[in-house]
């Protein structure tokens, strides 16, 4: 492992300290009377009916796929724009392609009203 | 044993361990927790194998988006997947055979590992090389592999046509989902 | 130092374990899972052979990115095609899934 | 080496004690592991800190521009310990865990959330050499880590099983994911600009700050930063008379405070990270390269002080930004990402790739920078035309029916207020 990753490797083991110690201080603190009420959902004041389940739209899931793709697109994208300076006129033109490839994509959803709320 | 040793199999028990819980929980978004987990873990051995761009595109990519939409389509097809189903299928028998015969097999393969163009399998038991291996040119970018990668996609003799081929793949990927998951008209009257 | 083979052996257990989950899961999201299991295994394999034996080039590096990429686009299609199934038969039993039979 | 007082204090004033300190013990593995979970407690500590000083500041300064005094009691007439009181106001609060919540994940996501936040910093260059560590992927790093926070406002909704949390967490993941699309591409700019992803590498490639080089990117990145942190125009996250508070509505005690720490962290890390790629971070007309005397680098010093004057501008802007504008629908949010942001950002990417390509490698640093300006200048020219245009049209469109406009109108603000309950009324 290379020298500079210890100190991510050492933050990810500490980082929960934080965090945690002013919860579990809250822990010790507080007072402690639950009953039913107080442990109920908080909604509408009546008992909640049923599960938390509702029907979602698959809207909210189409919105994450289209980030999918653009996010596989970070990661091809950032290493090219890091080695700009070695790359020849062909390689921007390949970038465009392939920039414009996802971008019809996200034209796809567009026209198809995939991207309509509601 | 040395530290490195010790992170990496702390790294290992893991990913192997949440592994496991995402093939036998029962609750479905626990499994999706735990396969978060295990992306994490395999993030922690791409690091130590002086990989972290692709630890990071590993977060960004596997835990950023692929679980999100793995616990959107949970909480989509939530209602029938009750609790008190069974996990399995009637051949989990038949499959804890073939994983541990498949893991054997390979473990043999592992063992007597051929195709690295050397007869020699000290390979297998010696630290990695840092620098190069006699005999080869050395890419002047290799400092960088990063770098190295990003030139390496648009070189015309290295992966300019996976990388193109790439995009047309998540184009179709995406046309494709949105028109299986598109809800079709009569669905929406009833 | 950690020798190659652990490595190997590591991604040889993970990909096992994805074997198992694919082969016996009943819910076709948890089978989806059990694969992008199998496919980090592949992933752990291309980066330690890049590391211990082509270090000279990034070839596998840049592969283990395509199948990141290939593992983005199945769990798209794939979910799309559960959540579609989900709606039309009300279930995502893979056992279940029957129609083309027979 | 022996310790020599005079040099310590020469490594102190120009904030390197830790490499000082290494030459006197000797450079070995553990003085590397001390000094680096000593680094590690100073950016947290320091990130925990002064979020105190965050909260009573924002409070202050929007009180103000609405015309009202604010905190005033509690620490002196400037109310300057009424964050500790409310801090320990929260640390007494009984700790609550909601019937039928799934406790794995109602326990994790206020965790994960804040983790996320500290962990970003350890990229930030606060001045010359102060830096956690200098990744060479270090904005991909960044962008990575921040992404695992949608995560955790996932778990905090899914696992306080109630329909407002959860459908607060869809809503806000659906705002975080839309929005992480403009950003990842506008800082796709700088890192092209300076053809690095290490922060401190970006910093230093800025003889001229890419707000003036690129401003179009720095806008772009500006707006998905208010969204990301779900900032006001954006803050859905939180709409109160909406989804009641969204996905934290379940959370009580120091749990809550835990949301409430993260987001006012990764807003002052938002300020911070734009200061670095668009501001020149901590370089200001090569002040941070000081050396008075023999070896007196007061340099450092005075790069951390103008990294926080910066930062803290940021930063006023954006509580600026909180005063003064009202909330967004949410279908206007993810519209305007998704079919104006997310197409002009890509346009810009492009151009800006091709440009770069086209300039002779000869013309100066001045040359290329306003030529890239003028091309910035021009796309932000033809989007605002386009969204004129647009905006005309449906105008138009809209007063086809011109009897019942402004009725109209404000019958459908009333109407999408309360569209959230139709969405829960039409599950049961």
């Amino acid at each position: 492992m290379s020298q500079e990753w210890q100190f991510i490797a050492i933050f990810i083991v500490l980082a929960p300290i934080f965090p945690a110690a002013p919860v579990i201080l809250n822990h010790l603190l507080g007072p402690r009377k639950p009953n039913p009420i107080k442990q109920q959902t908080y909604e509408c004041g009546i008992e909640t009916v049923g599960d938390s389940w509702v029907q979602f739209k698959v809207q909210y899931y189409i919105y994450a796929l289209v980030f999918v793709i653009f996010d596989i697109e970070a990661v091809f994208l950032f290493p090219i724009a890091a080695a700009f300076d070695q790359l020849t006129l062909f390689a921007i033109v390949e970038i465009v392609i392939f920039v414009v490839l996802l971008s019809m994509g996200l034209a796809y959803a567009w026209g198809r009203g995939a991207l309509e709320w509601i | 044993m040395t530290t490195d040793q010790v992170i990496f199999i702390i790294l290992s028990v893991i990913t192997l361990g949440t592994a496991l819980l995402v093939v036998t929980l029962r609750n479905l978004f626990h499994a999706a927790l735990a396969l978060m987990a295990t992306f994490l873990g395999v993030a922690g051995l791409y690091v130590m194998l002086d990989a972290g761009f692709l630890a990071a595109a590993q977060l960004l990519v596997y835990i950023g988006a692929i679980s999100i939409l793995l616990i959107f389509a949970i909480m989509m097809t939530r209602r029938l997947m009750s609790a008190d189903e069974p996990a399995f299928n009637s051949q989990v028998w038949a499959a804890l055979v073939t994983a541990v015969v498949g893991f054997l097999v390979v473990l043999w393969a592992i063992l007597r590992l051929t195709g690295l163009g050397t007869e020699d399998l000290s390979i297998l038991w010696r630290a990695p090389v840092d620098s190069k291996p006699i005999g080869l040119d050395v890419l002047p970018y290799i400092q960088n592999s990063v770098a190295a990668m990003g030139q390496a996609f648009v070189d015309p003799n290295g992966f300019v046509l996976p990388f193109e081929i790439a995009s047309v793949l998540l184009l179709a990927g995406l046309v494709g989902a949105i028109i299986v998951a598109w809800p079709k008209a009569e669905d929406e009257e009833s | 130092m950690i020798p190659l083979s652990w490595y190997l052996i590591v991604a040889a257990l993970l990909f096992s374990i994805g074997l198992f989950g694919v082969m016996s899961r009943r819910n076709a999201v948890a089978i989806l899972m059990s694969v992008e299991l199998m496919l980090n295994a592949v992933n752990i394999n291309l980066v330690a052979f890049w590391r211990y034996v082509w270090y000279d080039n990034v070839d596998g590096l840049v592969w283990a990115v395509f199948v990141l990429t290939v593992a983005a686009a199945e769990a798209a299609v794939g979910l799309a095609l559960i959540i579609s199934v989900y709606r039309s038969r009300d279930s995502v039993v893979a056992d279940e899934l029957d129609t083309l039979k027979n | 080496m022996s310790f020599d007082i005079v040099e310590f204090l020469k490594s102190l004033v120009s904030l390197n004690v830790a490499e000082y300190l290494k030459t006197v013990v000797g450079d070995q593995a553990w003085v590397n592991f001390v000094s680096d979970v000593i680094g590690v407690v100073i950016i947290s500590t320091f990130c925990l800190l002064i979020v105190i000083f965050l909260i009573w500041l924002e409070r202050k300064v929007i009180a103000r521009m609405q015309d009202r005094i604010g905190p005033n009691r509690v620490g002196g007439r400037y109310g300057l310990l009424q964050t500790v009181a409310d801090v320990i106001k929260l640390l007494i609060k009984e700790d609550i865990t909601p019937a039928g919540a799934d406790k794995l994940a109602y326990w994790l996501a206020p965790f994960l959330t804040v983790i996320a936040a500290l962990l970003i910093w350890a990229v930030m260059p606060f001045a010359p050499g102060v830096i956690g560590v200098d990744l060479d992927i270090g904005v991909f790093y960044v962008l990575a880590i921040s992404s695992a926070s949608v995560v955790a406002l996932l778990l905090a909704g899914w696992g306080s099983n109630n329909k407002y949390a959860l459908l607060g967490a869809f809503r806000a993941v659906a705002q975080l994911v839309s929005y992480e699309v403009p950003m990842i591409l506008s800082l796709l700019v700088p890192i092209l600009l300076a053809r690095s992803m290490s922060t401190v590498d970006i910093v230093e490639a800025q003889t001229v700050p890419f707000i003036f080089v690129v401003p179009l990117a720095a806008v772009i990145f500006m707006i998905s930063a208010l969204a990301e942190t779900g900032r006001t125009p954006f803050d859905l996250l939180e709409a109160e008379s909406e989804i009641v508070s969204g996905f934290h509505v379940e959370y009580g005690g120091m749990k809550f405070g835990m949301f409430f720490l993260a987001e006012f962290i990764s807003t002052l890390f938002m300020s911070g990270f734009f200061t670095t790629m668009f501001l020149g971070g901590y370089r200001l007309f090569g002040l941070e390269n000081l050396v008075i005397g023999d070896g007196w680098a007061i340099g450092r010093l005075l790069g951390l002080i103008i990294f926080f004057v910066k930062m803290f501008a940021v930063y006023f802007l954006f509580i600026w930004i909180r005063a003064t504008w009202p909330r967004v629908r949410v279908d206007q949010i993810l519209n305007f990402n998704w079919k104006f942001l997310v197409p002009l950002s890509l346009v810009l990417i492009l151009a800006i790739a091709v440009l770069d390509k086209v300039i002779p490698a000869d013309a100066g640093i001045y040359a290329r920078s306003s030529i890239l300006l003028l091309a910035n200048l021009l796309i932000a020219m033809f989007a605002i035309e386009i969204m004129r245009t647009v905006a005309r049209r449906k105008r138009k469109e809209s007063s086809g029916d011109a009897a019942m406009t402004i009725d109209e109108s404000e019958h459908n603000d009333v109407h999408d207020a309360h569209d959230s309950h139709h969405e829960v009324a039409a599950a049961h």
